[in-house]
């Protein structure tokens, strides 16, 4: 079988760029997200991007350096509040928007990767998020349309990987990657570890290889937003 | 007097039951977690993707693999799960979780919540407060009576952009405790101590029916 | 906290059960079944049910003990063909039977769980299955609406459990119980373990703990409906 | 000589390519994964929820957790995996499957497929054959060319309820290989050996043009 792996994540993405592409980008702030990809991005000039990520990263790091090289041209979010330059762009006009509520960000990814091209929500019904979309009465309770979304390419981060390409994620960073693994035309996936075959327990894969075209492994900075932290108590 | 921060918390806490599956929000709501009755065992949700959320670690317990839907640190308790983003939202929409406690800026009379833009102002995102306010069983807002300006907060109905219609169970501002039933309206069901039925007024603009218990 | 666990199935459906209910049951074939729940719902003695399950079991083993008691009302399933007691009651009118495909009914129960009222699907499109529903065209393509599931109670099939109700599957023993233990009222598990509060790794929980409102531990007959082997060769 | 089972079965094994993510149907389709071809690795999916499906177990392998689609004990090979059926009609219905060998009482030249039901006799039930042939990015098609009485099985028209509609791209019937295209209708690219076109048009009911390759 042709081999799923690729020495590193400039090589990862050959052939899979071009301009004006929409890119889903897993992660939930800087946790799970895709880091060597998103730099080999940024390195590749690839420009005119619609990116759908859950937020915009921070200044200089995660999609905020792709914002940094203007490289942006509509992001597709629930929250994307720590990012300055974010801001600037959006309120100047050069940056789209397109916000979501969270949970129906989460279900359009999952619908678009299991053929659902439509589902209806009861969340932001009577909100400016339902202005334009079809209502429908379901056991008398008002549910609005939401879409299912699909991107070209979509670059995930991961635990660890066997050569088939099954993924499992560590925690909180699991977060969009699963859903955002099986919503691209493309799947490529970063993880701290490929391991050999078998070593996965086939019982508890969280993504299993089929969504997963790529694979890469690659060096973690794993910057942390919000270091919250308690003291111990005195013995 | 007016209830501070830690007595705010400390009165939405009383709304958690055994067994209840909760869902905290930032500030305010997030010190719930520390005046949980005695008896009371409960289990935190994150909507990022977690369940039996913990508190904040100890420094060289720090996990950047670990954090909640604030991007804070935090930590997991015996009993945890980790599950999508997806999942996650499945189970707020779908009714599974019991309680949500969250921050407000306008609440209306008829139980409207808007808490997540201000025109004219950089708009950060509603994150998951929509799903969280549509899906869960009950929504319990904690806020002050009144903002910074002095102006109400309990409206006639909201004047910014809606997070969700109809949305909310219960408020707990500093003055007092608002039931709302659907279709029924707004009812003050308690007083913080002190605080009288005219300071309430004079802070409302919404209409509202007394039946203090 | 109150205590998940029940000390038998009989007791964990206790004030669970009524005529006319709506009970989903997971399983494939006899792959995953609720055993001991079946049997303590064909003890009990409650009629008119309308059950939600892949298939109905086979002739006295399964959901073919509640079908051989005339228990169920009306079946909603996708394939029936192991089960000559189904077939009789079913030619004579005695039984209801609605068929879902498949992965129609598999999303049914998800979106039912999740929220989700209403969804579009390719599935059955042209064909009886989309006789009477709406019909909607995503991208040039058309698709039928389908509805979300729930049931006033669903049993369900797990392999190992911790007393939070934290439960984990094992192999194709999965298969329909993860969506319904989302979609039930209620949801009564039955495991072949239950293992000590800390003893299942949070990273690879199937499903977690506030889907499960009762607990039981059970002793399982695992009955294969096809033996398939094959010979080793002779040294 | 019209191919047998085992022909056909070889013969629809060279539709599978080196990577390719298969589901086989029960009967002749089975048959396929004794037969693929050399440097060719695919991965095969059973619906009840898996990918890396193996050959039956030896009789002291016999797990009655571990079952395909037709209920029929299996093994796993090394990089199999495990997921809910929501999941595994998810892959399905999204298109991630690359091949679907599938059996058929009837196929149209347009592509319709009916494979579930006679009215009048006992329906046991589409099982995940309308999703698979929805979804599935090729379906091929594993069939005798005309029933048992003589009837043709490439209609003009199925007169069997349908399980899909133009969902067919290919049909290997014991007289050849016929090509569907969506608005084109179908050709007919090979024959079995020794059999004739005249062979063909005299049990075929179907419109379609010839070209052979």
């Amino acid at each position: 079988m042709t081999g799923k792996i690729f020495k590193d994540a400039r090589t990862a993405l050959d052939g899979l760029l071009f301009d004006g592409m929409t890119i889903m980008a897993g992660g939930f702030g800087l946790c799970g997200i895709p880091e060597n990809l998103i730099l080999a991005i940024r390195d590749s000039g690839v420009k005119n991007l619609t990116v759908i990520s859950n937020n915009a990263g921070v200044d200089g790091f995660g999609l905020g350096m792709l914002l940094n090289t203007r490289q942006i041209k509509k992001m597709i979010s629930s929250y994307v509040g720590e990012n300055k330059e974010f801001e600037r762009q959006y309120l100047s006009g050069e940056l789209e928007l397109e916000f979501n509520p969270q949970g129906t960000l989460a279900e359009r990814c999952r619908a678009g990767g299991a053929g659902i091209p439509g589902f209806y929500t009861k969340t932001g019904v009577g909100t400016v998020i339902a202005e334009g979309k079809e209502h429908k009465v379901f056991g008398g309770e008002t549910y609005i349309l939401e879409t299912g979304l699909v991107a070209d390419l979509s670059i995930i981060k991961a635990w660890k990987a066997d050569p088939e390409g099954n993924l499992i994620y560590r925690k909180t960073a699991r977060n969009f990657n699963p859903m955002m693994a099986t919503a691209g035309k493309a799947t490529v996936a970063e993880v701290e570890e490929i391991v050999p075959l078998g070593r996965l327990d086939a019982n508890f894969v969280h993504t299993p290889g089929i969504f997963v075209q790529r694979l890469v492994q690659g060096k973690f900075e794993k910057r942390i937003e919000q270091r919250t932290v308690r003291q111990r108590e005195s013995a | 007097m007016p209830w501070d921060r830690n007595q705010l918390a400390q009165r939405a806490a009383k709304e958690l039951r055994d067994g209840f599956y909760v869902n905290l929000g930032i500030g305010i709501p997030t010190l719930v977690a520390n005046y949980i009755p005695k008896g009371v065992s409960i289990t935190l949700q994150s909507e990022n993707g977690m369940l039996g959320m913990g508190p904040f670690p100890y420094e060289d317990e720090v996990d950047a693999d670990l954090i909640n839907a604030g991007k804070q640190t935090i930590t997991e308790l015996l009993g945890a799960s980790y599950f999508s983003s997806a999942d996650s939202f499945g189970m707020i929409r779908g009714g599974h979780i019991d309680l949500s406690i969250l921050g407000a800026m306008e609440v209306s009379e008829k139980g409207d919540l808007a808490n997540w833009m201000v025109p004219g102002k950089m708009v950060k995102g509603m994150g998951g407060a929509m799903d969280l306010v549509a899906g869960v069983k009950r929504v319990v807002v904690v806020m002050d009576h009144a903002s910074k300006a002095g102006e109400p907060k309990l409206l006639k109905q909201c004047a910014l952009p809606l997070t969700g219609k109809a949305v909310v169970d219960l408020v707990i501002t500093n003055l007092g405790v608002f039931e709302v039933k659907r279709g029924e309206g707004m009812t003050l069901i308690e007083l913080a101590e002190g605080v009288t039925l005219d300071d309430v007024k004079a802070q409302t603009e919404a209409s509202y029916k007394v039946a203090l218990t």
